[in-house]
């Protein structure tokens, strides 16, 4: 195993993703646990960097970072009187027991199946412009305009429903 | 003639509009009312008078006649087998449009006088206040007519409309039309003073009920007409009164057989078939027996107009309509043998009317007498057409038109005048009985000086009914129709002449009764003369019931005879048939025996009732005579009792018991619910079968399962994270079977 | 316009569909918004009808067979070979007419209605589009539907808004109506099935003409059935003695509205389907049958007559007044099945048929005039004064001389006085009945008798219409009515007077001047019968 | 004569390679090494632009501004930074620590981290990302949750509300202000920054004013200046969520505040302005750097400007400023713009071949025209709605104040 | 280069954590907020997945796309909802939301 720049920061950002993980649902104080969020999907981002996909990498900024995250701070911050009491419920031991299982199951799969891949081909040069192509055009081999209009559509009736839900 | 058909038309249209409009309209103003009446009437008789001139104008009217007409149901193929409506004017159509709309005219002069005030009793129900009580318990209210009598003008335009329907119509339909209007009329005007009860005389019949009577009793009459209608136009294709009776091939026709293969029928032919159908009509309408009870009670409508309506001309219809269809019924006559219709005529004519004469020399109602008189003389007309007469008859319907038309409204000034000094007397203070009735006889008496123009009238009137010689229409009419009896058929003439004597008595009767002596109560005494509208109808009719009869004075009647113009009407009416009637040479002996029958039946009347009047609480003196007859002939026979228990009875128990609740309720709708029943039994079976059994078993096995599933119950904990978890250890564990399965074996 | 004239019967039936629709998203608590728009909507349909019979006066259509006016043939079930196929003649167009028409009057009438409404007047749209549809479908099948969609609404009507005993009376509708439609189910899946088509135009010629044997059995077997099966359908919804005795019930305890359509229309479907279905059909089995169907139509004149005259209760009256009503068109129908359609008998015979199917059409209209306006009357009164027991009533003319005026109109209209329409149409059967039979037989028939005895029936219409109007309007008032209404005249009010107003109008016109109407009527009943 | 940036990086891309790295590890410390001189030079900088802002407020408010710390109070800002990072740092208690100190180091950082992708010549840029545009909003977004950090964890309501009140300006105003990011980037067809730069042969202010000022308006909000300067509003909030920060926790936040609007300038002149661009800067990169910054001044200036001169606005009508007005004119902006451009496109492509083209002025010119076209419509046409709504606003609030003045005045027009 | 597995393993790690997460906790927010880390872990899986086994097919990013909207509408509806049962109950313990009805 050859210690590259790369490599120390594909390590940086796994520690930042697992840890902040580790963080959320471990933490007492809920708005520690969503600075640790922020760090977990900063860490998914710089993957995501990493991955060679920089455009994923600033959506998951944009939206979890500056959209989702807001929103849960927020929330905690108006729902606060509940701080500070137990972070588990009583079936923390199975569930644990159940996040093991899973890990290990899929740890297990992965080692099995996926070990040792290395990429086929290099990122072509006009993926983010075929991507968005992709998401508006409806024939050919990535035709996601149907998809992208539901998402649409989808994200249209969740803003409705989070005003109508919340308002009063 | 152009406009003839536009004039005809609107002979009747004027009075209906009137009708409409009153209804309408005018109907809260008696005085509105009362005009436009007046002016559609008036309109009608000028009209009238126009067309019965262009009619009398016309040379060879009857073969010839003014006719127009339009399709009025195009059925079938439209050109050939239409139903065609008209107007026809014919000679003796234009008899009709003669006394019609004169007497028409005279009604409603008289009415506008006659109806302008007037109150009666009637009863109340439930609580409330009453001004009297009777002794059969009713509770009575004197009810104030005077609103309510716009309307009457309604009806008797109603009237005359349907009346000159019947008079123009140039088919038998419209002429039912007309017939079955003024049936409705004479229900109404009968009916006018519906809410009318009599105090203490609770076996009278009411206004309401004697409406209804003349209705249905006329109605038994029509039903069988419709039948002879729809059987004629269905034989002969037409209903045209040209077309059919002025037609030998069709009356030739019309003279088979009609029931050959019903042996009880064997000898009647279509048209006497027929003929029988339309003169039950004409029984119905003419009053004449068996059919004859309704129009007695008729005279519950105001009196008198609606009386003389069905006493003067609603009931000349029916005579009308057989001397009309004369050709039918004759059809097949060879001037001997009489054929079927004219037989039955002859017959139930000459019984009625010696029949009714018989009655009315009992009654004691003035306007009953009149009545019977009516029926009586009907029956004349009716055994003279079934004796051929068919000008005498056609003669005697316009002359008894008119003089029993002033008969009825004298009678009615009569009653009016005791009514008004009823009224006074109850002013000056004498007490009255709730039940006086003012139009007994025997509660007058001495109203000769009190009201002359009536008693003048009236006078004229009674003479002409009884045929007093010479001076009166009555006498020319009547005594053609003797003439004719005596030349062709002894025994009818036998019984008019016994009916004509009594005619002659209970006339002098009831003038005797009426106005000779001293008033026997105080309501006559305090009786006075009343308005012009009400005189001028009666002098006017009066000068025709003396004139009208010399246009059919024989022509072989000595002085007059020639002087008069050789039996004019004669000519003129005999010309509507296909071959004009023979007449009789001039014979003395019926014209004698007439005379003389009528002056002895007059002379026995003055000497008993006018000679010595009677006195106040006096008997008849016809009473001790008569004895048990008097009683008898009272009650007319007892006719209406008859009727009331082989009719009315019967079949009101006969709809209600049997038809209604045997079979509706209990066999038809029993045998339904049995049915229903059965059904029901049958789904109770089933649903025991699905109680027990079905569900039994059903039940069961969902009873095993809830109980199962209250021990898994808990699961349902309402948190998610529990079922989360339950769920992922379960996929956790097929992806573990999953693993071992793809990885691990 | 072209698309009013190419669609008029789809719109003129399916306007009130769209109507009871739109009532039912109306706010039930604005009433009177509801009763308008109902009203509205009703007179749709009925401005299309009238506009029809000019369309249909100006280019005539009366041979079914040869082509239906405004016909409209659209796929609705292909595996049936049922077609939307609608098209209408004389005698549907008079039908057609005749609905329309009473609809409106008979909203105006149940202003009066004042629980549920947004319900009662969908349901009254519904059932206008039921009845219609039956008198402009040209498919069995079609004819079918409709047949049984217009028994709902009138169900409910009843079952709802009805009076004391409308629960009784409104399951002994349906249940019996329902009966008699199993059997004409039943032989309209026999005929259509059979004969691979359910199209009316097309059976008319095929199916009389069907000989030889069937699964086995003989046609004429077959055929005897299946018009039996049709007889008691009809003869149920007519209705002819003995199948009659829902009718009272149902009539006594509907809404008045409801009593005007149940007695104004949807009697006249029963007679309908004698005259489009029956009659072309089984022209066999119609002659055979002939003097049979007579005998009931007999009864039913004269036993509704005596039963009429035999009530107290002047809703059962009227009621009572159907039947022997309604007997005068069955008589028509068996004189005409026994001439049969078609070219084998002679033309005075024929006439004969066709003055009697005039008459019967005629007396259909005429009936629903006189027997809508007769309920509304005793719809009126019952409102007021709360009874329609007659002997509770009494002497109200002088009270509500308006009422009595028109009550004396309607009746004399329905009692068949000459000058109104009634006797136009009795007139016309009792001529077109009377000779049949006789001039094949040269003398007497089973028809002259049953004409002649009906004659007793008529007489009894006299009397008891003269019942009905002594005891309501007529002799001393009855105090006990006056004080029922509780201080309310019982004179009736210009809305009534309005929706009587069309129904008075055109009895007189009817009776007066008749042949606007029965030259439609003529011209189809002529072409069916040459 | 080469690019300036392009020689030293040259240069020390031998030195290391000389003293023995690896090519991979000498690129990464290159790279360090620039991004920490790039983050040093934006926040010195910031000590002359506040004594510029100062100076030119004071000229605006008539007054002379800083005057004694050196010459012309040039030094001003030097003491002031002196005093601040001397000062104790006071920790509120029931503070959560950790948020505390991160808020400012993330609002800071949230600013710095935006020059990566401004290109200062035609050739430099820190990392010329083909997501440029997204990575300015993305990293933007990372100040706003400074913010609610900030307020949370200083256990204070007034930081707490002024917290919630910026989120809230901030989140609406990034709306319209992204929806006009969009214009330059569907113009130009890139969301590089360098391409978008290098797209303006016409300075997309010229073609595309009415999205620039939108845009103007909406960056004002974001840096939270007058008229939009709630963040703080010292009034009424005490201090929005700095409350609580004092030494060098305010001082970052205060820079972060200075860096994050001369930031947006920036953005301003590379998106609307054409960046870099200008005579010569082609042959010349350093010429472009020049030009930049003169232009980054020119627009600092009219913030400058408008600080000075307008009221602060209720945060009421702020938001529904935006949400009522600026985004609503900003979708029909963009949508319309897209659609005339396109019909354009295809009307006009036969007469101008070059329509899309933006290598010169010239092809540039029927585009620009059109969308100028449109642009000056859009905007006409919301200037006269709006000045239409105000007028019936003002007259219902006179009327509901001073009913009979208005009746008065009714009955004698 | 790093090999496939090592990013399936963190995201892996990242989703048996969320899971435990879901599970345990018992503050909704947190729960909504380990569901966000399951959705990265599955982007995370997508995008690895895409760049390793085919980087010219641009499905993996569509549907790391599809999945991000996905999660940022399920986090506005979802804090939504519990602002509202907070705002109702006063409670956001996923334990006492257990009454199965609204």
């Amino acid at each position: 195993m050859v210690i590259t720049p790369v490599t120390i920061a594909f390590f940086i950002m796994a520690a930042f993703t697992l840890g902040g993980s580790l963080g959320v649902v471990t933490n007492r104080n809920l708005f520690h646990a969503a600075l640790y969020l922020i760090l977990a999907l900063f860490g998914a981002a710089g993957l995501f960097v990493l991955l060679e996909a920089p455009f994923l990498a600033a959506v998951q900024v944009l939206i979890y970072v500056g959209a989702i995250s807001v929103l849960i701070a927020i929330t905690i911050m108006v729902t606060r009187r509940i701080m500070g009491v137990e972070s588990a419920n009583r079936q923390w031991p199975l569930s644990a027991l159940v996040g093991l299982l899973l890990a290990a199951t899929l740890g297990f799969v992965i080692m099995d199946r996926f070990a040792g891949k290395f990429p086929v081909a290099g990122v072509p040069d006009d993926s983010l412009t075929r991507l968005g192509m992709a998401l508006v055009s409806y024939e050919g081999m990535e035709a996601y305009l149907v998809p992208f209009e539901v998402a649409s559509v989808l994200l249209l009736a969740a803003m409705i429903g989070a005003i109508v839900v919340a308002r009063k | 003639m152009e406009n003839i058909g536009l004039i005809a038309f609107l002979i009747p249209a004027s009075p209906l509009l009137a009708f409409f409009i009153i209804l309408l309209f005018t109907r809260h103003s008696k005085l509105a009312s009362d005009i436009v009446a007046m002016v559609a009437i008036l309109f009608t008789w000028v009209l009238a008078g126009i067309l019965l001139y262009l009619a009398l104008t016309t040379p060879h009217l009857g073969e010839e006649p003014l006719t127009a007409g339009l399709v009025w149901l195009p059925l079938g193929d439209a050109v050939t087998d239409s139903l065609r409506m008209g107007v026809l004017v014919d000679p003796l159509g234009a008899v009709m449009l003669f006394f019609v709309p004169l007497t028409a005219t005279m009604i409603f002069i008289y009415s506008t006088g006659y109806m302008a005030s007037g109150s009666y009793w009637t009863e109340v129900t439930g609580e409330g206040d009453h001004d009297a009580v009777d002794t059969a318990g009713r509770k009575l209210k004197k009810f104030d007519a005077t609103a309510w009598k716009a309307r009457f003008m309604a009806f008797i335009a109603l009237f005359a409309g349907a009346m000159l329907i019947l008079s123009l119509a140039d088919n038998l339909l419209l002429l039912f039309v007309g017939w079955e209007i003024m049936g409705l009329c004479s229900y109404l005007l009968i009916g006018f003073w519906h809410n009318r009860v009599y105090a203490n005389q609770p076996k009278r019949i009411t206004p309401m009920l004697a409406g209804i009577k003349a209705f249905m009793t006329t109605r038994v009459g029509d039903m069988p007409m419709l039948v002879g209608i729809a059987w004629l136009y269905s034989f002969t294709g037409t209903l045209n009164f040209r077309e059919i009776l002025y037609n030998p091939e069709v009356l030739e026709g019309l003279n088979v057989l009609a029931f050959p293969n019903v042996p009880a029928l064997a000898g009647v032919t279509v048209a006497g078939a027929i003929g029988i159908l339309l003169f039950m009509g004409a029984i119905g309408k003419s009053a004449q027996f068996p059919l004859h009870t309704w129009l007695p009670d008729a005279m519950e409508g105001p009196t008198p107009v609606s009386a003389m309506i069905h006493a003067a001309t609603m009931v000349s219809a029916g005579v009308y309509m057989i001397i009309r269809m004369f050709p039918l019924m004759s059809a097949g006559w060879d001037g001997h043998a009489l054929t079927l219709p004219m037989q039955v005529m002859a017959s139930v004519g000459a019984f009625t009317a010696l029949f009714a004469a018989t009655i009315a020399v009992a009654q004691c109602d003035v306007k009953k007498v009149l009545a019977y008189s009516t029926i009586s003389q009907l029956g004349y007309m009716v055994a003279a057409v079934g004796i051929g007469a068919y000008v005498a008859a056609a003669f005697h319907l316009m002359t008894h038109a008119i003089f029993k038309a002033l008969l009825f409204m004298g009678s009615g000034s009569i009653i009016h005048a005791v009514e008004h000094g009823e009224e006074h007397a109850h002013h000056h203070g004498h007490h009255f009985p709730i039940d006086f009735d003012a139009q007994d006889m025997f509660n007058m008496g001495g109203l000769w000086k009190r009201i002359p123009v009536t008693a003048w009238t009236f006078l004229i009137g009674g003479l002409a009914l009884s045929g007093f010689p010479f001076v009166t229409a009555g006498f020319w009419s009547k005594d053609e129709i003797l003439a004719d009896a005596f030349a062709h058929n002894p025994t009818v003439f036998w019984v008019l002449a016994a009916a004509a004597f009594l005619t002659a008595f209970y006339t002098m009767r009831q003038i005797g009764l009426t106005f000779a002596g001293e008033p026997r109560t105080h309501a006559a005494e305090e009786a006075t003369q009343t308005d012009w509208r009400m005189n001028l109808p009666l002098v006017v009719l009066a000068f025709f019931a003396v004139f009208a009869g010399y246009v059919g004075v024989h022509e072989g009647f000595p002085v007059l005879g020639k002087l008069l113009g050789g039996n004019f009407f004669h000519h003129f009416v005999g010309s509507t048939l296909l071959k004009e009637p023979e007449a009789l040479a001039f014979s003395w002996a019926p014209v004698l025996l007439s005379i003389g029958i009528a002056l002895s039946g007059l002379l026995i009347g003055w000497l008993v009732y006018v000679r010595r009047p009677l006195q106040a609480e006096d008997e008849d003196p016809l009473k001790k005579v008569l004895g048990p007859i008097y009683t008898l002939l009272e009650n007319k026979y007892y006719f209406d009792e008859l009727y009331d228990l082989i009719f009315v009875r019967p079949s009101k128990w006969v709809s209600e018991q049997i038809v209604y609740l045997l079979l509706d309720k209990q066999i038809i709708d029993g045998f339904l619910h049995f049915v229903a029943r059965f059904f029901e039994w049958l789904a109770f079976r089933n649903k025991d079968f699905d109680t027990y059994v079905v569900n039994g078993l059903g039940d069961s096995v969902a009873e095993g399962i809830g109980k199962t599933s209250d021990s898994f119950k808990y699961v349902q904990s309402g948190r998610i994270q529990q079922y989360m978890a339950i769920a992922i250890a379960g996929v956790l564990m097929l992806v573990g079977v999953f693993v071992w399965a793809l990885f691990l074996r | 316009m072209d698309f009013v004239r190419q669609n008029l019967l789809t719109l003129i039936t399916f306007v009130p569909l769209a109507g009871s629709l739109v009532v039912l998203f109306l706010p039930s608590r604005s009433k009177s918004l509801i009763r308008w728009t109902t009203l509205l909507i009703s007179l749709i349909p009925l401005g299309l009808a009238v506009q029809a019979w000019v369309w249909f006066n100006a280019d005539p259509c009366h041979d079914l067979v040869a082509g239906a006016c405004f016909e409209q043939q659209a796929t609705w079930f292909p595996l049936l070979n049922s077609t939307y196929h609608v098209g209408i003649d004389g005698i549907s167009l008079t039908m057609v007419l005749l609905t329309t028409l009473l609809t409106p009057l008979a909203i105006i009438i149940s202003w009066s209605v004042d629980d549920r409404v947004k319900l009662y007047m969908a349901l009254f749209l519904m059932l206008e589009m039921g009845m219609l549809g039956v008198f402009v479908s040209l498919d069995l099948l079609i004819f079918f539907v409709f047949w049984e969609i217009g028994l709902v609404p009138m169900y409910f009507l009843i079952n709802i808004w009805g009076s004391a005993n409308r629960q009784y009376a409104s399951f002994k509708f349906f249940i019996y109506t329902m009966a008699g439609s199993l059997g004409l189910l039943l032989s309209i899946q026999l005929i259509g099935l059979t004969m691979g088509t359910f199209d009316l135009r097309e059976l008319m010629v095929r199916w009389p003409a069907l000989t030889g044997k069937l699964i086995g059995i003989d046609v004429n077997v077959i055929k005897n059935v299946a018009f039996w099966l049709f007889t008691l359908a009809f003869a149920i919804k007519v209705p002819v003695w003995p199948f009659h005795t829902w009718l009272p019930d149902a009539h006594t305890e509907a809404p008045t509205a409801g009593s005007m359509i149940l007695a104004g229309v949807l009697l006249k479907l029963g007679a309908y389907g004698f005259l489009r279905l029956v009659l072309p059909f089984f022209p066999q089995q119609a002659h055979d049958f002939a003097p049979v169907l007579a005998v009931l139509a007999m009864l039913a004149i004269v036993f509704g007559a005596l039963s009429a005259f035999a009530q107290t209760d002047f809703k059962r009256l009227v009621a009572y007044s159907s039947i022997n009503h309604m007997g005068f068109v069955v008589l028509a129908i068996a004189a005409a099945g026994w001439v049969g359609l078609g070219a084998q008998y002679e033309p005075q015979s024929r006439l004969n048929a066709i003055i009697a199917v005039n008459g019967a059409v005629l007396q259909m209209f005429n009936h629903g005039l006189s027997a809508a306006a007769m309920f509304a009357l005793v719809g009126m009164i019952y409102e007021r004064a709360h009874t329609r027991d007659l002997t509770r009533l009494g002497g109200l003319w002088p009270v509500a001389p308006i009422y009595g005026g028109i009550l004396l109109f309607s009746s004399m209209a329905s009692l068949g006085l000459p000058g109104l329409n009634g006797f136009v149409s009795e007139f016309l059967v009792v001529r077109g009945v009377w000779p049949v039979g006789q001039v094949d037989q040269n003398g007497t028939s089973v028809f002259v008798l049953m004409v002649a005895l009906s004659m007793v029936g008529l007489l009894f219409t006299g009397a008891y219409i003269l019942k009905a109007v002594r005891h309501v309007l007529h002799g001393p008032l009855n105090r006990e009515a006056v004080e029922m209404a509780h201080g309310r005249s019982l004179e009736i009010n210009a809305r009534e007077v309005i929706a009587m107003a069309p129904l008075l109008v055109l009895m007189l016109v009817i009776g007066v001047f008749p042949s606007w109407l029965v030259e439609v009527i003529n011209q189809t009943v002529t072409k069916l019968w040459s | 004569m080469g690019d300036i940036f392009t020689t030293i990086y040259n240069f020390l891309l031998s030195l290391l390679i000389g003293l023995g790295a690896d090519q991979v590890v000498a690129d990464a410390i290159i790279t360090f090494l620039a991004a920490a001189v790039l983050a040093t030079c934006v926040l010195l900088i910031l000590i002359f632009n506040i004594w510029l802002e100062r100076k030119v407020l004071g000229r605006i408010q008539d007054r002379i501004g800083p005057n004694r710390v050196g010459p012309y109070g040039i030094f001003q800002t030097v003491a002031d930074l002196t005093k601040l990072l001397t000062k104790e740092i006071i920790i509120p208690s029931g503070a959560d620590l950790v948020p505390f100190f991160l808020a400012p180091i993330l609002m800071v950082a949230s600013v710095i981290l935006v020059w990566a992708v401004i290109p200062f010549t035609g050739k430099t840029i820190g990392t010329d990302v083909n997501i440029g545009v997204l990575y300015f909003v993305a990293v933007s977004s990372l100040g706003i949750m400074a913010v609610l950090l900030a307020g949370w964890s200083s256990n204070n309501k007034y930081a707490l509300l002024g917290a919630f009140r910026a989120v809230a300006m901030l989140v609406s105003y990034e709306v319209p202000m992204i929806l006009m990011l969009l214009v330059p980037v569907l113009l130009s067809g890139s969301m590089r920054m360098g391409e978008i730069a290098a797209a303006q042969s016409i300075w997309y202010v010229f073609s595309m004013p009415l999205a620039a000022f939108i845009f103007l308006i909406a960056m004002t909000a974001e840096i939270g200046r007058s008229p939009f300067d709630l963040l703080e509003a010292e009034s009424e909030i005490v201090a929005g969520y700095q409350t609580e920060y004092s030494g060098f926790a305010f001082a970052m936040f205060y820079a972060a505040e200075w860096a994050h609007a001369f930031t947006m300038c920036a953005l301003v002149a590379t998106l609307f302005l054409g960046g870099w661009r200008g005579p010569g800067a082609e042959q010349y990169p350093t010429l472009g750097f020049i030009y930049l910054a003169i232009k980054i001044y020119v627009v600092y200036f009219f913030s400058i400007w408008s600080r000075g001169t307008l009221p602060r606005i209720r945060i009421d009508h702020v938001m529904s400023f935006c949400w009522k007005f600026l985004i609503p004119l900003a979708l029909i902006l963009i949508v319309l713009t897209t659609l005339v451009d396109k019909i354009a496109q295809i009307l006009l492509i036969n007469r101008f071949p070059n329509y899309l083209s933006m290598a010169t002025p010239a092809d540039m010119l029927p585009r620009a025209g059109i969308l100028l076209a449109v642009n000056l419509v859009v905007g006409l046409v919301a200037i006269g709605w709006i000045a239409l709504v105000g007028r019936r606003e003002r007259r219902h609030q006179t009327a509901a104040e001073h009913p009979a003045s208005v009746e008065a005045g009714m009955a004698t027009r | 280069m790093i090999p496939l597995h090592w990013y399936l393993l963190v995201a892996a790690g990242m989703f048996a954590l969320g899971v435990y997460g879901v599970l345990a906790r018992r503050n909704m927010v947190a729960i909504i907020m380990s569901i966000e880390l399951m959705l990265n872990a599955v982007n995370i899986n997508l995008v690895a997945f895409w760049r390793y086994m085919a980087p010219e097919n641009l499905n993996g990013q569509a549907f790391a796309i599809f999945v991000f909207t996905v999660a940022a509408a399920e986090a506005a509806v979802g804090l939504a909802l519990i602002i509202s049962i907070y705002r109702a109950r006063e409670t956001v313990v996923a334990k006492e939301i257990d009454m199965l009805k609204w």
